[in-house]
């Protein structure tokens, strides 16, 4: 599987209401050391009920300016949540679907 | 398209401590520059290839999470912007394991020449430009 | 994505639609139509005739001159060329069209005497100075300013600034 | 001591490196025409280059990331492409016009026809981009075209009515013969020619090939902050002198040779050989800027190696695209299209893609990832901010204007 074929999708809940577009994936960096780095395991995915061009990530981060186009950017993306691997029931080009059971986080990223 | 029900705001929890380091992969992986161990840049994200479950198949509960396996590179960006998909075969794969960093660059911990990504750049290095008189020499 | 796209080409049907009625509001008939030809036609005389005053107080040189003279002459054909590709619905534009083509032509003719004139050696391989072209430039000169003043005349007339 | 001449020689460059061939005639053409009433629009300019390349410059030395990766990272691949599709054509007809500059500067210098100057001067071009270092190749074109001061000494020499000039220039308003339309296309022209996306490209780019670091930033600040505004009096001065000569003339300048015809009459053959000089450096040096921003561009985007600092083998598709734009431009040329309506053109469609360079550049400038504590200060975004939106007015309005005034004609 790419990310493209991810990024953009539809995540549906189990009972198959709409919930957004997969906005982003995210991924730690918390195994065992591997050869260089350690292992990119996949965390979640984030979930944007708007649009999925979340290219500038101002609503995850703690910047904001310039201030118009912070808050903008912030409102387009406003309701934007994770959702971590556990609470997916099928992933693929088709969308996402999510356990019946799933717990939505705030997507900020952690400082 | 349908309309997305928004979650209430109440049913958004505080997001969960990770420890290390935290990807988000648009954010902080696609379209980043890749630096080869010596600095010279050897191509961009283009794509990330992942490990794990058969898409579209239901996952059962308790799978391990997939991991990165490979930056992509190559015919993939086309496919990404004009949509479309190479075979996989065609992929131009940077395995996860030569990355040795991840910041406002990608750094690898080895050297360009050894890897498929830097084809093209030998190929026109070797037929074009070290035939052109002074194409090996440093600029006076 | 679908939405992105359709925004677009909405934006681009009002540009061009905008673009379409501002053009049009600023297209009104005959004088407008002959105003681009006479008006290029006003400054490559008078910039032949400022060359000319130039090269007569020695200040230009040949080079530069004639480089100028040139450039004019084919500012004056694409002139001409305009102004024969403009339709003439009545008699008097008729009329008017071709007492204009006639003075672009007196004038490319007076184009050309003066850049043969600047072209001319100024002084000889000899060492003694050869008067063949700077002695006509005043010539060449009276007739540029009598054609600028027929195009000015014709331009009153028709009521183009 | 050292310090102070590579201060002094920052700032000269600056000055001799922000004329080109779009600079030259666009200030010429409304000179002749507008007058000084245009003269405001030069100055947002300057400010609004200033204050751009300056954070581009910042960026680069702070991240060691050039614009164009900036603008890839930050829009994404669709949009990237589709900006990197825009700078790439315009970058191209930008070099194309400063080959037909050099090669119509030689023209007028011999008096014979710049066709058969076109291939000299695309040769020149491509030996110093292959073998001339970058520093060496930036100082040398720079303060050459320097001697571009002529058109303020012969405006000087011209003894114009400075109270008229003044006037013209502090109270605008449209000339009785040109149509309020035309003004305004002319103005995001003189915006376009002032602020051309190719200048940030090279200026961060640059900034990357000379290896600044942070500490190089005063420096870069002082060339940008007084070489600049200097290079944009120098435009004025252009402006001034059509002003004061052919406006009145009723000459309306269409070719390189009536913008020579002020500097001719002020100061005769020296001040005419001084200005060719000065033309066939500034359009040199920019092709090398442009044709160099055109690589920097491609390159940034794909990832390839870049850069002079390298052994051309060392960034070989980096010299091959540049190369094939060195081509691409003379075989334009070859077609015999007027080298001076290609400028016209090309300053326009910069002002039409510059919301596409500097909307990336603000928003890194202000990412603590990339810039740690040297991000953006309060005003300083305060006035960016201003000026993108003075940038997507003057874009939005750029084709329709282009339209109805059929190019400004």
């Amino acid at each position: 599987m790419i990310l493209n074929d991810l990024l953009g999708t539809d995540v549906v809940d189990s009972t198959g209401q709409r919930l957004g577009e997969v906005s982003d994936v995210r991924f730690a960096l918390d195994a065992a050391p591997a050869q260089l780095l350690s292992r990119a395991r996949m965390v979640g995915v984030v979930v944007c009920p708007r649009t999925a061009t979340s290219f500038l990530g101002y609503e995850r981060m703690d910047v904001n300016q310039p201030w118009p186009l912070a808050q903008l950017l912030r409102w387009r993306h406003r309701g934007s949540f994770l959702v971590l691997w556990e609470d997916i029931a099928v992933m693929g080009p088709d969308g996402v679907r999510l356990r019946s059971e799933f717990t939505a986080y705030e997507s900020t990223l952690p400082r | 398209m349908r309309k997305a029900k928004p979650l209430p705001a109440q049913d958004i929890k505080p997001a969960p401590r990770q420890a290390g380091l935290v990807l988000d992969a648009q954010l902080h992986l696609l379209d980043r520059q890749i630096l080869d161990v010596d600095g010279v840049p050897v191509t961009t994200v283009d794509d990330v290839e992942l490990s794990g479950p058969a898409p579209g198949e239901p996952i059962p509960e308790g799978t391990e999470a997939p991991h990165i396996t490979a930056l992509l590179t190559g015919a993939v960006l086309g496919t990404r912007i004009f949509g479309g998909r190479p075979p996989s075969s065609r992929f131009i794969r940077i395995p996860w394991e030569v990355v040795a960093g991840v910041d406002t660059v990608v750094s690898l911990g080895v050297r360009a020449n050894s890897l498929d990504a830097s084809w093209l750049e030998r190929w026109m290095r070797d037929q074009i430009i070290a035939k052109i008189p002074g194409g090996r020499h440093d600029p006076e | 994505m679908t939405r992105s796209r359709k925004l677009l080409a909405a934006t681009l049907a009002a540009l061009v639609f905008l673009g379409g009625l501002l053009s049009g509001c600023a297209q009104s008939p005959s004088a407008d139509s002959l105003k681009g030809p006479a008006k290029e036609a006003a400054s490559a005389v008078r910039t032949a005739s400022l060359t000319v005053d130039l090269r007569l107080q020695e200040r230009a040189t040949a080079a530069a001159a004639t480089t100028t003279a040139d450039d004019m002459l084919k500012g004056m054909q694409s002139a001409t060329d305009q102004l024969e590709h403009f339709g003439a619905k009545t008699q008097d534009e008729q009329s008017l069209r071709d007492s204009m083509l006639a003075i672009f032509s007196t004038i490319s003719r007076s184009l050309l005497h003066a850049r043969d004139a600047l072209a001319a050696p100024t002084s000889a391989p000899g060492g003694g100075t050869d008067l063949a072209g700077i002695a006509q430039l005043p010539a060449v000169q009276g007739e540029l300013r009598a054609a600028t003043e027929q195009l000015d005349e014709l331009m009153t007339k028709a009521g183009i600034q | 001591m050292k310090r102070l001449l590579g201060v002094a020689l920052g700032i000269l460059t600056a000055i001799g490196g922000f004329v080109d061939i779009g600079d030259l005639v666009t200030n010429a053409v409304v000179g002749s025409r507008f007058g000084l009433s245009l003269a405001w629009v030069v100055l947002v300019g300057v400010v609004g280059i200033c204050l751009f390349a300056n954070m581009s410059g910042r960026v680069a030395a702070v991240s060691g990331r050039a614009t164009f990766e900036v603008i890839r990272e930050r829009m994404g691949a669709r949009a990237g492409l589709a900006n990197l599709t825009a700078s790439f054509l315009i970058n191209l007809m930008t070099v194309t016009a400063e080959i037909g500059g050099i090669a119509l500067a030689l023209q007028l210098a011999s008096g014979v026809s710049y066709m058969l100057w076109v291939p000299f001067a695309l040769i020149a071009v491509w030996l110093v981009i292959w073998r001339v270092k970058f520093s060496i190749m930036e100082n040398v074109t720079g303060l050459v075209g320097l001697s571009l001061v002529v058109f303020a000494v012969a405006l000087f020499l011209l003894k114009p009515d400075w109270g008229s000039l003044a006037s013209q220039a502090l109270h605008p308003s449209v000339p009785s013969e040109e149509g309020p339309g035309t003004y305004w296309y002319y103005a995001i022209a003189l915006f376009g020619a002032a602020m051309t996306p190719y200048e940030v490209f090279f200026f961060s780019s640059g900034a990357v090939e000379e290896r600044w670091k942070v500490k190089d930033l005063v420096q870069s600040r002082i060339n940008v902050l007084l070489g600049f505004p200097l290079g944009g009096f120098l435009s004025l001065a252009i402006a001034a002198c059509a002003a004061v000569v052919l406006l009145p003339a009723g000459i309306s300048v269409t070719t390189l040779s009536q913008v020579a015809l002020p500097v001719i009459q002020a100061g005769g053959q020296l001040a005419l050989a001084v200005l060719i000089l000065g033309v066939v450096a500034a359009t040199f040096g920019a092709a090398l800027e442009t044709t160099l921003s055109s690589g920097y561009t491609l390159a940034q985007f794909f990832g390839w190696s870049w850069g002079k600092f390298r052994r051309p083998a060392e960034a070989a598709r980096f010299h091959v695209a540049m190369i094939v734009v060195l081509l691409a431009g003379v075989a334009v040329l070859a077609t015999g299209v007027d080298p001076i309506l290609v400028t016209e053109y090309s300053v326009v469609f910069s002002a039409i893609a510059l919301p596409l360079t500097y909307l990336p550049i603000l928003i890194v400038a202000n990412d603590p990832q990339y810039m740690g504590k040297h991000v953006n200060g309060r005003a300083v975004n305060i006035v960016a901010f201003v000026y993108l939106v003075i940038i997507l007015v003057a874009s939005v309005a750029a084709i329709p204007l282009m339209i109805a005034t059929g190019a400004g004609a």
